[in-house]
Formats: C-alpha cells, structure tokens, sequence
C-alpha cells in the first residue's frame, strides 16, 4: 500500500512541482490553456497578414468592442458554472436600457441619468431574480425559465416606448463610453476590466465563488455540505441579470440611444465566449480568464475579419471554423497530456 | 361596394423604427377613422408571416396591409389572401409574380442618388469613402446601394475604399463596422450608412476615432430619433421616408379598395433630402 | 434483544431517535424506528439491503424529512431543516455513495463548504496542509491539489472520509466507509475512530462487513424492513445471531461448495501490458467451469486489468484469446460479441442508468436477446427483467427506476443484467461491494453457477475472504506485476499477502 | 429475505397493475401529462375566448403552420436524448433550401426539383454528419461544435447566390403545402404526421431507439453495455440535420421560395418546443409525444394570440408567461405525486 502510493505521489509530486512555479501568474487563467493558445494564434494571423491589426488604436478599439459582451459574459460564467444558463440577457439588457432612457430622457420622466441608471439596474437585477426564483422554487429548468424571461422582458422592454427609441443623453455620459482617459482607457472599458478582476478574485478566493463551483460540480453536494444551493442560486441569476442590465447602459452610453430592440441573439453571443473560454454546460468547469479569453476571441475574430475586409459571407464560415479550431486546440492539448 | 371594418396589417419587424412608425401611423389614422386594426409582427420572419396572415384571413378581415418580412417579398401571403377574396395593399415591397392590388413605397433608387450626390458635393467631390450597407441581398440593401453607385459615378476623384455589410440593421453593428472601416483606412472623408441606425452608430464611431478632418456621413429613412440627431449635427443629412403619410396612405388605400375602387399598381413616394436646414418641420410633424 | 422502552428524558447527552416513520408513495421504508447512540461511543447500524439503514441516517443528518417521530441530540429536541443546519448542531455524515465533486481538488473536496478564510480570502495554504495531514492518517498520499476526478474509488472514499473527519462533529454518521477500502486502509481509518471516540465523539457506523463489527462498535442495532428488530449491548455477539436477525432466517453457509472445473480452456490471457503501465506482462488462463480470483492491495492495477481484458481500457501489448479465437479488443462491444462482460466496479457512474427502471437497465446490451429482431416490446422486457430480478432476489420491479433502489440492490441489477446472455467469460470486479451478508451469500451462490454451467468466471475483490472462499485459483497483483497463481489448498490469508506486499 | 421479498413484490404488484391498465393508451405519451395539461387548459381558453379558434380550418392553419417546426423538433428530440443539442437547425435549414433552389431552378442549374431534393438532403446530412463527428472524434461539446456550424452553414446559404433569393417552384411542389386533400390533409402536414409516428415506434421500440436513451442517462454505461455510442451520435446528428434540411423544403413548398435568411432562430424554438413537451436538456429523458405536444404548445399559442387580436408587444409577456406555466404544471404535478 505504502508502496504503491508513493509512485503515484511521486508522479502527483512532480505535476505539482511544475505547476506550484507558475501558480502564482496563471491561478487566474487556470484550465485556459487550450483557448489562450488559440487566441494567440489568431492575434500571430491577424498581425501578420494586417498592418493595422497589431496598432495601439485597433487594440482599444477591439476592447471598446468587446466591453458589452465582456460585461454580460462575466454574469453568464457564474450561471454557467452553477450548471445554469441564461437565454435572457439580451432582452434584460434592453428593457434595462430602455428602463433608463424612459427614466431619464426629458421627454418621459426626466428625473436625469443618474435615476435612470439605478431604477435601470434595480429593473435588471429583479428580472434575474425572478429567472431564479422560476428556478429554484417552482424549479423549472433554467432553459425554460429563462426562455421565458427572455419574452417577456423583450416584451416589456417595447412596450415602454411602444417600440420607439430613445436618443440623445448628456454629454458626460456618453463621453463615459468615448473618451479615452490617460490617452487609452474609457470608463465603460475599465468598468469591464474591473468587474472581471473583482469576479476573478471572487470566484478564486473567496469561499462563496467556491460555492458556486461546488454547487455546479454537483448541487446534491454541495448541498449536503451544508452550501446555501437555493439563495446562492437566486444570487447568481440575479447577478447575471444585474451585468446585463449594466451592459445594457453601457452600450446606451456608447450608442448615445436606447432601443428596445438592441441584444436581440446576445444570449447565443455570450454563452459562446464563456463556452469557448473553457466552461463546461454542464457546470463546475470555468473561469472568468477562460471567459476572457472567449470574449477576446470572438472580438478579435470580428474585428480582424472587417479589417481584413472579408465578405460578410466567408466571414461567416470563418468564423465557424475558428471558432471550432480555437475550442479543439483544446481538446487535442488535454488529450495529449 | 362595402366598407372596410377591420384590417389586417402584417409588419415585418416592428423592432425596426421605420416599419413600426408606419404600424403606429396606420393604427392612429385607422381608430380616427373607426376601423379595427389586428396587427402581427414576424419578427423578420417570411414563414412566420404566412402563418400570421393565414391567422389574420381566419379573423375575416377586410383587407390586409402586407409589409413583406424576409430578404425579399414572398408571394404566398399575398396569394392566401387573395383567395379567401381579400384585397391586400403591400407597403415598402412588392413580390413578383403576387403583386399587391397596389404598392406603396418610396422611390429608394432615386432618393438613395439624391443623398450620395448631396454628401460627395459636400465633401468637395473628391475623397475617401466607406459604405456600410444593410443586410447583403435585401431589396432596400439593393436598391440603395444602386442609387449611390449612380450618384456616384460623377464624382470620379471620390474612392470607395472600403464596404461592410450589417447583419440586422442595428445601431451598435453601424459602430463596430465603421470603427472597424476607420481602422482599415483613417483617412476616410465621407461615410453612407444604408439606414439612419448604421449612420448614427457611424456617428459614434467618428466621435471616439476623432480624426484630425471633418468626416461627412449620410443616413436614409428618417427615423424620428435620427431626425432630431440630424438637427444636432451628429451627421449630415438623410432621406426622410413618409411613413406616416405612407401609413395613412396604406389605410386609404385599402377602404377605397373594398369600396371597389380601382388603384395604380404603384403608388411611390419620395423620400426627401433632409439636412440641418430643413429637418425641423420634419421633427415638428413626421411626414 | 430487547424492546426497549422509549426513551423520554435524557439521562445522557447523547442520541435519541424516537419512532421515526418514512413512506415514499406507499411503500414504508422506516416504520417506528427507535435507538440512541451514547456520547463516546460506537453504534454499528446493521441490516439488510433496503432495511432502511440510510434513510435513518439521511434524517439525523437533514437531508430527508421523516414523516413522523422525534429526536433528541444533546438533550433538546432537534429537527435539522437541511444539511447545513446538521453540521451547525454537530451531526456529520458520509454518505453511502461517494460523493465529491470532480473537478474540485482533493482538500477542496475535504472542506467544501467551510473553506478556512484568512483576511478575507481563502486560506489555500492551511487547507492543502491540513487536508494533506487527515489524509496522510488514513493512509492515503496524494497531491492534496490534484482533482478528484483522477482519484481511483478507494481514494476518493478515503476523501470522503477525510471530510467527515474534519467536520469536528460530535456526532458522525458512516454509512459503509469501508466498502471499497482494503484491509489496511479499513484499519487505519479504526484508529482514527478510536482516537475521537476517546475524545468523547460518538459514531454511527453503517456496514455489511460483519467482522468489522466486533473489532470497532460498542453496542449493536439491527434493523429489518425499516424496523428495529433487535438490540445488543455487547458487540462481540455471534455473527450468526446478527445475520439471522438480519434476514429473518439463518443462513447456513457463506461460501458454496464449487465444483471441479472443466478442462476447456476458455480465457487465456498472454503477456497483457496497459499504456500507462498500470499493470505488466500478465497472463494467465481460466477454464471452463473455473474461478479466478485476483487479488492485490489497493491500487495494485486490478481494476485496470480487467476492464481491459472486457475492452474498456485499451492495451499496449498482448493477447487475449477466448475458446481459442483471439479476441480484438476494440471496445466493449468487441469482447461482449466475443462473450466478455464486465460487472464494473463503479456501478454509478459505470454500472447503471440511475433514471431508467430496472427492466431497461437489463434491456441495455441485451438488446440481441430482448429484441432479437430490433423490436423491444414491453412486454418481452418485463419478461427478461423478472427472470433477472428473481435470479438475483432484487427488491424492486422491472418498471422501477434503479435510483430509487438502496445501493446494494443496484448491484444486484449489474449482475442480473449479464447473467441471462449468457456469456463465456464473466467478470466481476467487487461483485459485493455493499451487499447484505445474506444477499451476498446468494450472489456467490449465482457465481458458482456460472461456473458450473460452463463459464470461465474472474472475481477481483478487496475482500480476501471472499477471494479465498470463492475461487479455484488465486492470482495476485502488486503494482501492476503478477506476483503468483496460487491453487485453493495452498492459498490462505498468509500466502495471498505475502505475495500482494512483496 | 424470502419474506421481506414477498411484502414488497405484493404491494408492489398493486402499482404494476395500476400503471398496466392505461399503459397501451399513453405508451407514447409517457411522462408527458405534465405539458399535455398545459396545452389542453390553452386550447379550452382559446376556445372560450376566440369563436374562430375551435374551427376545422384554424386546426388545420394550426398544423400547417407547425409544420416546419415539428420536423426540425423530431430531429432535435433524438439530439437532446443522447445528452446533446443542436444549434445549427436554422442555418442546415437554409442551406439545403438553397442548394434545393440552386439545383432545381432555371436560372442555376435546373436540375428539376427532384434532383435539387436529393441534393438538399444529401448536404443537409453532411453538415449532421460533420457535426456527428466534431463532437465524437474532434471531442467537441456539441454546443460548440453545433455553433460553427450554424455559422459555416449560414456562410455557405449566403454564398449561393449571393444572399439573393430564388424565387417560383412548380406548381405540384407548392401544391404539396397548400393543396388539402381529403379536404384537410396537405401532403407536408402528413409528412410531419408520418414522421412524428415513424420516430416515436423506433424510439420506443427499436433496439436502437432505446439505446439513444441508454446514452442520454450515462454514455460510460452505454459503451461498456456494448453500444456503439460514437456512430449512434454520429447518426443522430446527420439525421437531425436531414431533418432540418426536409424543413428547409417544405418552408420552400410553402413560401414558394427560398431565402438564404430562412431560419434565423428557430434553434432556440426548436430546443424550447422539446424542452416544453418534457425532455431533459442532460439527456436520456423526452419523447416524440412530449415534443409534439410542445410544438403544438408554441404553435397554438402563437395562433390564438393572433386570434385574439392581442398587440404583438404584449403578446411577448404572454408567450413567455404561458411558456413558463406550461411548464411548471409538470413540476407541480410530478411534486404532488
Ligand atoms: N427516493 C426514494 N423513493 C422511493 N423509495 C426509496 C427512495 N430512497 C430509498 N427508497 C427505498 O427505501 C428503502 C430503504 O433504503 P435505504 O437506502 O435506507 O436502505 P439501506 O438499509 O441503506 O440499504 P443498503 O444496505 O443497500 O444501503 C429501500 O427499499 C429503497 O428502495
Ligand atoms: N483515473 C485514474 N487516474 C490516474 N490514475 C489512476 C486512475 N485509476 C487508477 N489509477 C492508478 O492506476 C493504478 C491501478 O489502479 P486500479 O484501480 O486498477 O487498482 P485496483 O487494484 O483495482 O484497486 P481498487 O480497485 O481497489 O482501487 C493505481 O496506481 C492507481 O493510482
Ligand atoms: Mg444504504
Ligand atoms: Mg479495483
């Protein structure tokens, strides 16, 4: 026994050894080899056959592009870790934003931005809770329920205006989106950067992120450990939705407009990215690098493609096929290992 | 002869502002004029459209207005109509081969010329341009397209360098696509966006690029929201659509229809050229 | 035994279960159960498969409801809504099925739930260390970062062991912890109950390994159809008075009588070598009518060997050859056509659909003899599902969904599904693990019917008794190499670890 | 043993013979009564507020206008069996109408329709085959493998003829979608029909059918059952592609065209209409009852909605309020028993 137990933590040991010395730098995108990797790639391609790809103002840009995603994609990464999934945040990101112009703009309630920004959220924020309320008491599958959401928000969200849109905010507040403080970074796009730091460390080290992966990794568990499954689960999805109504007001700042039509097909846009970044549906696997990476990913692949000037067509298939190559790189390096 | 009671109106997508100020409009001029109105929305679907209409003609309607969803017009709508005996008015597009018993639309060709010849002259008749058109293949994509060209062709030292294609005629691609055409090629001098959202998005796009020389941008439809952005300079000119004079027109048409009268085929409207000077009329009352 | 009177009022700090009932649909699992369990001591929780052993304990530790009764812990009365508000009072519990989660690492998986903070994040640090010290003491050294995923079953069980350990519970529920563990494992972990039952904690000790009782409890509580049927004071009672109350009748033997194997050889197995070298060069034959036994300490490959010889697991080099004809092991399918099955050792997440009822659980890989024309009609199922079920004496019925069966009927239904093929080959991997002392005594019997109708028949089994009683020949494993075949009368407890150590 | 045996097979045998007597009935409706409440409680509403609703006619619009989504549903319920999903429907859908026109019509190939059929088909299953086998041999979850090929196949739809459409079929193929005969069957809602019936007796009782459940409840204990789990999921997915390639022909016969744009989001009603009628998203739980049940769910929803003349905004809440109370009737149900 003895014996044999010590081979195997030899083996154990030697893995351990190697990945103690890069613990420290890549604790954050652990399980994120694979897309990293393709993401890599991609970047190498790009800059290779662009010469405006690999510039200062293209690598703001494709942030600036990404923030809406990024933003809602961090949400999706605790629903999808939970073992969740949320098809509403394109439709909650848009009654949000309408919620705020309605609020806002001087033609309906005119009570300013700031109202309109905390009623907007309050709005988000209560559509996830009652997503997870849908879940966890009358326990629908989270496909269901949040399908449902997602109808009834879009819904909603025309009905404010009676489909109309809103446009035209202070300047102060579109200028969150569009001035580039310190000659490079916006609000909105430190905003993401922020939130995905602070979710990072909240999932990595703090023991209610914890909860959420033992929770996704099997909620019968987690809930014999004495884990709080229902209310963390009402937290996540109203978190989502939180995020998505916060990306919803940032993309108002970036469009200087609101419309009830905006994010329609979002929900597909963003499982994606947390997908691609490593996450697994079936929950317990993810990480908000991994999500990162697949926010990146799906930014860079666009923007590279327009700069490129593909056809909208072949875009589309190449956007496929790399989306398939960046996920297999994956696959193929766990295989190998 | 018989008056027109309760009327069908099938919109393509009323998530596009242009489709839903006619809807509003046809619902307004028709409760003036007493007359029920059931709408449907296909949300860009054509299949879901036939089933709309098939549920519209088992509400015995009067006659329907068909805004045709999808790429192109189809002919089936307006085919399960006609034979259960009702009269259909189409707005905006006309399929082949099932025409409406008439056609209301604005002449998009030509007013698509008038604002690709209003900008290039702006821009002094030479420069660099983009074009970030609508969605590939659809007839105002089409169209739109045709009638810059046209426009274009007397402006020799004008240069297309660079064209994107939306995918939903959306706001926010409108920015991403022109951020990404202003990357490709900064010294971009003129923008046409196919419709007011991917202008205004272009818009934006110029506000955060902030390049060093005036950039001049042009939409189409004169959305309401996009009107009063006009008249704050965010971009330069568009070609105002009657939509609300279309959707009283549509209604119109369709009580003179059942009362048995007979229409022109194609009754087209001009879009007019709207810039700062004029735009304020049109914010007063959208024609 | 002795009907007890109720106990009311606490004269002890301990325990009290007072008449807990528990129906699911019509079927009552738990009639009016009554025991208590002293500060400091051990209760061995002894029973039959479904007797409703872990119901019991699923209800003192919150994570079921009873229909009725009361209990009383520490002299108030106590009535945990849910797990967590057990573990708050001081009730801990592992439970029968293993279960971790995955993709978590080892000390992740001992503390989940109560991760230790330390200035406002997680104390990685005195986690893996502390975590890496219980285990170390329940002789198991692994990397306490690497997943559980990796963890073989007696691993992980010694995780979930670990867990509860570390609960600092005043009162823990072990509900079969020793089920896949081997006979050193199983000791060490007694030394660590006996240390905390010095410290004043008490346990209730769930198992199907009766020899296990008298070396670990203090007193004896049996149970039969979800009542208490008796009560001992003393521990050291006669194993056969505990089975017969157990099963409501005395089981005459343990161990049938085999008969003389055929001279057909029908598994020959030659210079067989995995990838990852888990084992090496084994070969070795089996006739007609024979049983091999294999055993080997924990970790020793046999699991490894088996599956590959069924074609879960691919080889590195070797032959396998069955009734002469050289099988190609590319999968499961492969040897099942050439008549290998395979009785897995991890009937969750291998053995079973939990969803689906009995009879299609039978039905699958049976197909060719349900549906021999590709048509599966009811009826030809519950047909094929009775004949298994009654084989094996399964509590259940063909259209009862195999996750609401106690898990050593689960097992029974992995059996019954092979048994009526009927296959050349049969292997079993831990054919008894958590499996009543009476049922198990029938599943040796259906094994030595195998054999005697004409199959080569291989058990791999921690259980050394159960190898020796069982087999013709013993092979022995250690680290992956064939350390020897012993013959019936020259293998003995001595021998068969002499060999598994060397 | 004997003893405790006997007691618990007496009261078992109660319960067999309690589930025997209406088992011949609802053999195909099994675990469904949930969402057939549902439906049933929808119809009766719309029966009793619409006075066009309970109409032979309408029942059949109702039919015709499920048609599509029925076929494509049949497919995606085998998916979902076996644990998977499949995103790419909509586009497979779009591509085989397209290469059904490019074939058949004058102006391209006119190849006559037939011809364009078969080839329709043919691709439909490729795109199903290459799904298959992302997922079984490149290790892709389906998620990902499915989404790039939604994207691939929308690409290579477009590319055709260049996002344009193809316009005017002979009359005998739209007659297939409009003719009724024995004055109420048309040739495409008897095909939804046939197929619904054809695949509900191979799920239920064909070895292979009900092996797709034994790899939906564990795909390890299918394989070491002797299963062939890879080229069972490989078929699975080439038959639900040729399924939404059939779809994409009968939307053909009844648009009397077909549009590179066809199908954008019928993914998502597709899962949802399998989802409703009771499947598990994990696999290994669903039938064809239970998914013919959601289709009619989300068709007749849609129709009565229009029926009542109700604004299309408000008609988004409702569609996802009912959704969601269809839906929870199971639950409900299933806890009381
Ligand atoms: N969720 C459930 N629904 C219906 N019956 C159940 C359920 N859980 C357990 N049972 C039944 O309750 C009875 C008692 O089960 P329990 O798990 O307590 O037995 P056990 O004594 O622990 O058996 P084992 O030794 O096999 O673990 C069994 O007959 C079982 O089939
Ligand atoms: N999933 C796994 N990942 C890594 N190593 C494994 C895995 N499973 C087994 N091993 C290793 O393979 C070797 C053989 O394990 P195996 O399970 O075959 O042993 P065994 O003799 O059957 O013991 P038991 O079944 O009692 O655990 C051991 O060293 C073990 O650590
Ligand atoms: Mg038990
Ligand atoms: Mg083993």
């Amino acid at each position: 026994m003895a014996v044999s137990n010590e081979t195997s933590e030899l083996k154990a040991g030697t893995g351990a050894a190697q990945a103690a010395s890069g613990a420290k730098l890549s604790a954050l995108f652990a399980g994120t080899m694979g897309p990293l990797i393709g993401l890599v790639l991609l970047c190498l391609a790009l800059a290779l056959t662009t010469d405006t790809f690999l510039t200062v103002r293209n690598i703001l840009n494709v942030l600036d592009q990404v923030t809406v995603l990024g933003i809602m994609a961090i949400g999706m990464t605790l629903v999808i870790l939970i073992g969740g999934i949320d098809l509403s945040v394109g439709s909650v990101l848009a009654l949000a934003a309408m919620v705020m112009g309605y609020v806002a703009y001087p033609d309906y309630l005119n009570l300013g931005v700031p109202v309109g920004i905390v009623a907007a959220l309050m709005v988000a924020a209560l559509c996830g809770l009652v997503s997870g309320l849908l879940v966890t008491v009358t326990k629908l599958p989270p496909f269901i329920a949040t399908l449902a959401m997602m109808s009834v928000a879009r819904g909603l969200a025309n009905m404010i205006t009676d489909g109309s849109q809103i446009v035209g905010f202070p300047d102060w507040f579109t200028n969150l989106s569009i001035v580039r403080h310190f000659g490079f970074l916006s609000v909105t796009v430190g905003l993401m950067i922020v939130l995905a730091i602070v979710f990072a460390i909240f999932l990595n080290y703090r023991a209610t992120g914890r909860s959420l992966y033992a929770i996704g990794g099997s909620a019968e568990v987690a809930r014999l450990s004495g884990i709080p499954v229902k209310s963390l689960t009402n937290w996540v999805y109203a978190i989502c939705a939180l995020l998505a109504g916060l990306a919803g007001i940032v993309l108002a700042a970036r469009l200087d407009s609101v419309q009830p039509s905006s994010g329609v097909g979002y929900e597909l846009d963003t499982i994606a990215a947390v997908v691609i970044g490593g996450a697994s549906l079936s929950g317990g696997i993810g990480s908000i690098g991994g999500t990162a990476i697949g926010v990146l990913i799906i930014g860079v692949l666009r923007n590279g493609l327009n700069l490129l000037g593909v056809s909208p067509f072949i875009q589309q298939v190449v956007i496929g096929v790399v989306i398939a190559l960046a996920v297999a790189t994956d696959t193929w390096r766990r295989r190998r290992q | 002869a018989k008056d027109a009671k309760k009327l069908g109106l099938a919109v393509a997508n009323l998530q596009a502002d242009f489709f839903n100020q006619i809807k509003q409009s046809v619902e307004a001029y028709a409760k003036e004029k007493g007359i029920e109105v059931i709408t449907v929305d296909a949300k860009g679907d054509s299949a879901t459209q036939v089933s709309q209409v098939q549920d519209l003609v088992t509400q015995n309607i009067d006659a329907l207005i068909y805004i045709p969803a999808g790429a192109t017009a189809a002919t089936v709508p307006t085919k399960t109509a006609k034979a259960a005996g009702i009269p259909v008015v189409n707005v905006d597009r006309n399929a082949e081969g099932a025409p409406g018993d008439t056609f209301i639309a604005t002449d998009s060709v030509n007013s698509a010329k008038g604002v690709c010849d209003y900008i290039a002259k702006q821009a002094g008749g030479k420069g660099e341009m983009v074009i970030i058109h609508g969605q590939k293949g659809t007839t105002p994509e089409v169209d739109r397209s045709k009638g810059c060209g046209e426009a274009l062709k007397a402006y020799p030292d004008i240069k297309v360098v660079g064209e994107l294609w939306s995918d939903q005629w959306h706001q926010d691609e409108g920015f991403k696509l022109a951020q990404d055409l202003l990357q490709a090629h900064p010294n971009v001098s003129i923008i046409f966006g196919q419709a007011d959202a991917l202008a205004l998005g272009a818009a934006q796009a110029v506000k955060v690029a902030n390049p060093d020389h005036k950039v001049w941008i042009a939409g189409f439809d004169g959305d309401v929201a996009a009107l009063k952005a006009l008249k704050d300079g965010v971009f330069d000119v568009t070609a105002t659509q009657q939509t609300q004079g279309m959707g009283r027109l549509a209604v119109d048409s369709a009580i003179k229809i059942v009362a048995g009268e007979k229409l022109p085929a194609e009754q087209l409207q001009d879009a007019t050229l709207t810039t700062k000077d004029n735009v304020a009329q049109f914010i007063e009352k959208h024609p | 035994m002795s009907a007890e009177p109720r106990q009311s009022e606490s004269p002890h700090n301990g325990l009290f279960v007072n008449g807990l009932c528990k129906s699911y649909g019509p079927v009552q699992v738990l009639a009016d159960a009554s025991f208590e369990v002293r500060p400091g001591e051990v209760v061995a929780l002894l029973g039959e498969n479904g007797a409703g052993k872990s119901t019991v304990s699923n209800i003192i530790a919150g994570s079921i409801k009873p229909d009725a009764g009361t209990i009383i812990w520490r002299g108030k009365p106590y009535s945990p809504a849910n797990p967590a508000a057990a573990i708050e009072a001081g009730v801990g519990m592992i439970h029968q099925e293993l279960k971790l989660l995955p993709d978590l690492s080892v000390a992740e998986n001992v503390y989940v739930g109560r991760l230790p903070m330390r200035s406002g994040r997680i104390d990685r640090a005195t986690m893996n260390a502390k975590a890496s010290a219980q285990l170390k003491r329940l002789g198991l050294d692994v990397s306490p970062e690497r997943k559980v995923r990796t963890l073989r079953v007696a691993a992980q069980q010694q995780v979930e062991i670990a867990k509860a350990l570390t609960l600092n519970a005043e009162l823990l529920i072990l509900d079969e912890p020793t089920a896949a563990l081997g006979g050193e494992e199983t000791e060490l972990l007694f030394k660590q109950i006996r240390k905390l039952k010095a410290e004043g904690m008490s346990f209730i000790y769930i198992s199907h390994r009766l020899d296990e009782i008298a070396q670990i409890a203090d007193r004896v509580v049996v149970m039969r159809d979800g009542r208490i049927v008796a009560r001992h004071e003393r521990a050291d009672i006669p194993v056969r008075t505990v089975v017969e109350q157990m099963v409501g009748r005395s089981v005459e033997r343990m161990f049938p009588k085999l008969s003389p194997p055929g001279e057909k050889t029908l598994l020959e197995v030659e210079n067989l070598s995995s990838p990852e070298r888990s084992f090496n060069n084994v070969s070795f034959s089996v006739k007609s009518g024979e049983i091999l036994g294999i055993a080997g300490l924990i970790g020793a490959g046999r699991t490894e060997l088996v599956r590959a010889i069924a074609g879960a697991d691919p080889i590195s080099s070797g032959v396998v050859r069955v009734a002469d004809q050289p099988v190609h092991l590319s999968g499961p399918a492969a040897a099942i056509r050439a008549g290998v099955v395979l009785v897995p050792e991890d009937r969750k997440e291998q053995g079973v659909v939990l969803e689906q009822t009995i009879g299609e659980n039978l039905a699958i890989g049976n197909f060719d003899h349900v549906a021999p024309k590709g048509w599966v009609f009811p009826k030809a199922v519950q047909r094929f599902a009775e004949t298994g079920i009654s084989r094996l004496g399964v509590k259940g019925r063909p259209n009862q969904a195999v996750s609401k069966l106690s898990g050593g009927n689960q097992q029974k239904v992995i059996i019954a599904k092979w048994v009526s093929r009927p296959p050349k080959v049969f292997i079993l991997d831990e054919p008894t693990r958590g499996i009543d002392v009476g049922a198990r005594a029938a599943i040796y019997d259906v094994i030595a019917d195998l054999a005697r109708s004409g199959m080569a028949v291989v058990v791999v089994s921690s259980d050394l008794e159960e190898v020796l009683g069982l087999s013709h020949r013993v092979l022995v494993l250690s680290r992956g190499r064939q350390r020897g075949i012993l013959d019936r009368d020259e293998s003995s407890n001595v021998a068969v670890m002499e060999l598994a150590t060397s």
